[in-house]
């Protein structure tokens, strides 16, 4: 939302696209447009994962994030596994976990 | 004075019976409930919007929005005055709590404002993958033709009684994506806020049923058929990524960057995206961020976001024939953005040697992940082998952007 | 210019000398914390309260809350100019920041403007059981009868000086519950908000004093030890529960609903309380929404409505005549209140076959859950097999819709 | 807090509520008000346990929900109890959990 | 009308062209994103800043920050006018984001304001420790010969070009601390708020080089071998601790006291510093708060401040010349101050029979905790067996009370 | 940041301290206040101890504090502990716990 440049052109736009003609004038910049980021978005990201293959190749030595997902939920899927087997062989196999919540 | 008498003039039972519409209102509230509850229809926004309707509409309770003129102007009674005051340059934010009550506090600090859209983007970005993106980079491009409900319906609405500004806004309901909707409506038409709110996400949570309808009128069983890992080992996909996690912290960063460039009005959305997505790639040293933007600050912005896009539906703003122009343009604009993903894999297969699943276009209109979930349903059930749902993410993240691109489009040249 | 000369200009020495007024209130912060913490005087609430107290009366730190006046304005001297401006309707956020400091911004943003109260309300109400009352539903009515000492204490403080804005506010303390007694304190006579928040939540903790005191005056041995299990024994309860989670999910939509159209000064209260009860009992779908509200929400709500009370108990607030009257005055209203509850339980047992142990009708009075647990320990004492927690937790809650209700009330007529 | 309605009635109740008989009307209007709302609390409270009794008389099925606040509880009692187990076995009994918070 | 034409006039292509001074500052961006990524400097704050700086910049996004001019007014274009409004007295939070986008709104309601350094102190207080300090009290007095650097290169920079606020402002980077050098440079001279946080936070990333560096051109070898715990055997000290944890509850309530008589204007800092950490030590019974305070409102807190305050850094804020003499000031602020405590411990030694190693002079500095970190690695390098971690705490600690008492001087008489 | 006392001496302060002679001043008030604070903050402190070490002597009872840092940072290295032996038991020694972390 920037006013000034919205401002500046308001005169223009609120003229220009009014009507049948105005609206599909806007399909087209609009398709048009998506279609333009998201080639760039494809084609520099593939630019990007060359350079990333050829200029920084290995991973980052401080691996093990905590704050991506995956190894967050896998933690927790060790962790659930670990108590379950421990109530398994405390309980001698009587007890059960029928699930574990994080609050 | 007689007691009774006082307490009658207390209750809402007299205005209830003067204005029957409120009824109506309070029993949609209970609808709303109910499809949110009940029928899990996204409970997590729908729960708060019904509250917030139910809120806004006893009489007498003073939650629910009142919504500014053409000119910014409230009118109101003020020690028994009525006036009419500028809300956004003659009153300040204690003024509208004192005079208008906290949900129009919260309204005009909070959403009128724009700001809880792009923050709970943040969350949605602190809490998506780029990673099955990244890998089929290239099915990315279906998150563009999945946008063509928008420009569609936009060309009908505005032929049918709408005038621009409120047919960008309906149409945005084709973008599939809650915050987006709600921030172009917020800058084109504040006053449809409730109803575009409502069938954006009432129609994402009905994803299950409009996917498979619009598949099962446009696709063959031959092309839901169509086996994308064994396409993958016909033609196989030459990119290796040797360090993941290294392009999945560059990659928000470009994103940003070529939209802010291209579309400089999408950049508070798709901005806010891309930092919440780069502060969880980054890792430990801004867990703290991540964890904070995809819990708490999420959740709180969902909260009053949904108390307050629930009380702006008021009786004026709901009860009008425009309400059923927004249900129907929005289902379409829905319905042809998913047709729209559909027929450029059509036309991609036409050209390619190694073809695509139309499923995989048709989750471009994004609704995360539930669209690529139900895609992969429906692959299943026409190949048992045939596990889709990697490629639809996609495609389907692509759609994020592909409607945060749309609503800055339509932002630029109609806001 | 001399260093020590400037240095001790800097310093508020000379202005606690010249007015010793202030090292009261700083020894009254020192007293607050010392309940808040040593006593465990209600200490989330009471520790910041007692810190906002402290920084509010450091001369010279700019911390302290200045009452807007009848008109709602504020003088200070700005630039060297004395200036008169209304804080409402002529002072932005950023003004009143930038001119009067950071807690007055707090203050008027978040506290005067009514915001913070319903708040706190949503997160005790996502930690509000009404499975209890359910299955003791008819138990609730005490609820009512302990609303006793609000009215009668109104009638009394307005033929004492207060005027009936003044006494409302005051009389609500005997509602027993922090963020009501807030709420209708800031709608009828905010310039009374820290003492009366400070008296409230006192007695709240006092709990276990004052009801075994009223009890001890009021009832008989024998009524005290009417054991409920066993009236319940030879009177059964025949209601069964088919569908406890279905029914705790209708409840506190129809409970915001009835009161709503009662009282539609309520809702905000009430509608606040029983969303968040709400979104608690719908269980896995919204736990994300009630994990916040009830944690991340309910603490930062708590922390900044406490400094800010506190800070509004400035020389002028505090040290005058009325302060004695609403420590007096609260007190009487929260005695009465348990009394009426009791008087209420007495009544019903001359009717009633059924009896019921006189404990559940203090308990009406509120300060969930220490009431209860205070009647229960009573009760033991009495009899060591009668258990009546669960029956006292139906009246107590209760006690929270009936002081929402009366503040609701008051607001109507008062405000 | 509606200030339409209050305003509008404004006239009115700064009057009508002055004095010892104001205040009185006041009571007597507020303690029957209390009254009547919990006495439709109750009453619509019994017809809402018939309601469900008849029309969802069984369990929704996705029944583990986490944010009960007593199953979460629970859950922390399971918890706490399987450590608990866990240290006494593997420390021989020595060791000794003396309390387990989660921040 | 072209599309084409109408495309790239919604683009950003043509403002980049025309004034190239905006690559500059996204190429800036990129290369704070670098430091705060890879270099891991201060990641926290950093990386939110370094993506300010990027959104303000990409032109038409509209996400940088107006700042108002020396009468608080800004211009811009309304309705195709251009209007010239006071930012504080004329205009309303839904007004500054309805016309100048959301983060002008977060800029001047959370942070002009001075709200979030007080907040983000609150949640470092709650993180803080006194224990250290406690055991080794004497030692805090180096936590005031640290702040040398602020007032040394006060003089200086007062000579080359800035006016008193503005030396003030880049004096304070010698504080070594965050949120104390922006609440100073947001009560001095705002205009320059960017390049004096990025050099802040850099620097104090940079202390495990600056350090070293100091400490080498000023230490011998034998005053850095000064074993503290053969020290301690040598000259015991008698204080014995019988509750230690009643004697940290009473030591913030002290410090604030203490702290508020003398410079009431640094209240608002050590006061809320000194809430957290009384929230923190009270323990269970205010645990939900000080959870909150140190997690959800702190990491809330750095996200916007971090966001905000890159947004400040506009083409005019950031390139002229004030900028380079704010990188060369804010650096002899850091080294000053390290040769300050540095110099203050040589003093003592030349006095006392307890010799005091001069490391713990230079950490006075603050820069918690990592200045104590590379001190401890310091001392370590010569002298396996001198750990000094704990004695360099306590200055450590020290120096965060000795710059925010600067800070309050400073706003004091310049400001 | 009291406007009002500020700006009552705004006049002497914004002329005071202009120039080399009131930068000099300021570093002599500011160095001197600053030691001053921190020599009360030392003294009192000292007072202090000697008053709780008298007054208040014994711990208070309540002593499991959950919130104090250290004791939370104790807490889960217990954990750690427990779970990193539980792992290590019922894997044989195959298992071993990477890292654990919480959310
Ligand atoms: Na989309
Ligand atoms: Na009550
Ligand atoms: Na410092």
């Amino acid at each position: 939302m920037n006013s000034l440049s919205i401002l500046a052109s308001a005169a223009a736009n609120s003229e220009g696209f009014e009507g049948l003609s105005g609206a599909l004038l806007l399909m087209a910049i609009g398709m048009f447009t998506v279609f333009i980021v998201l080639l760039l978005v494809i084609y520099v990201g593939k630019c990007l994962i060359l350079f990333v293959n050829k200029f920084v190749p290995e991973e980052v030595k401080e691996a093990p994030k905590t704050a991506s997902f995956a190894s967050v939920q896998a933690v927790d899927a060790v962790t659930a596994d670990i108590i379950a087997k421990a109530v398994n062989t405390l309980t001698g196999g009587k007890g059960k976990v029928e699930s574990i919540k994080k609050i | 004075m007689d007691i009774l008498e006082n307490i009658y003039g207390m209750t809402a039972i007299g205005k209830l019976i003067a204005d029957p519409s409120y009824i109506v209102m309070i029993a949609l509230g209970f609808v709303l409930l109910y499809l949110g509850i009940k029928k899990q229809f996204e409970p997590l926004l729908l729960v708060p919007i019904a509250f917030g309707v139910l809120l806004a509409n006893f009489p007498g309770g003073g939650l629910g929005v009142i919504a500014a003129d053409g000119e910014g102007c409230v009118e109101y009674l003020k020690n028994g005055v009525m006036v009419r005051q500028n809300i956004y340059e003659d009153m300040t934010i204690p003024e509208i709590a004192h005079d208008l009550g906290i949900m129009n506090m919260l309204y005009y600090a909070l959403i009128k404002s724009g700001l809880l859209p792009p923050i709970i983007f943040m969350g949605v970005g602190a809490l998506t993958d780029f990673g099955p993106m990244l890998r089929n980079l290239k099915l990315a491009i279906f998150g563009a033709g999945a946008q063509f409900g928008i420009f569609a319906v936009l060309i009908v609405a505005s032929q049918c009684g709408f005038d621009m500004k409120e047919a960008g806004s309906l149409a945005i309901i084709g973008g599939a994506d809650g915050p987006t909707a709600i921030f172009t409506t917020l800058k084109l038409a504040p006053h449809m806020l409730g109803p575009i709110a409502i069938a954006a996400y009432s129609y994402m949570a009905l994803v299950p049923v409009i996917i498979p309808l619009v598949v099962k009128l446009t696709c063959s069983k031959e092309e839901l058929s169509i086996n994308m890992k064994e396409q993958d080992k016909l033609y196989p996909n030459k990119t290796e990524f040797k360090n993941m996690q290294a392009l999945k912290i560059l990659f928000p960063i470009v994103v940003t960057t070529i939209v802010a460039i291209i579309v400089p009005d999408a950049v508070s959305l798709i901005g806010m995206l891309m930092f919440g997505n780069l502060i969880k790639e980054i890792g430990n040293s801004t867990s703290r961020l991540f964890q904070t933007a995809s819990n708490g600050i999420m959740n709180t912005a969902t909260i009053f976001l949904g108390l307050c896009v629930g009380a702006t539906m008021t009786v004026d703003a709901f009860l009008n024939l425009k309400t059923i122009g927004i249900v129907a343009g929005g289902f379409c604009a829905f319905g042809l953005s998913i047709f729209g993903g559909i027929c450029l894999a059509k036309v991609y297969n036409l050209f390619a040697k190694k073809k695509i699943n139309p499923l995989i276009g048709a989750t471009g209109l994004s609704a995360v992940p539930m669209a690529s979930r139900v895609a992969n349903d429906i692959a299943l059930k026409y190949d048992p082998k045939n596990h889709v749902l990697n490629y639809c993410m996609s495609s389907n993240v692509a759609g994020v952007i592909g409607s945060a691109v749309a609503a800055g489009i339509l932002i630029s040249f109609l806001g």
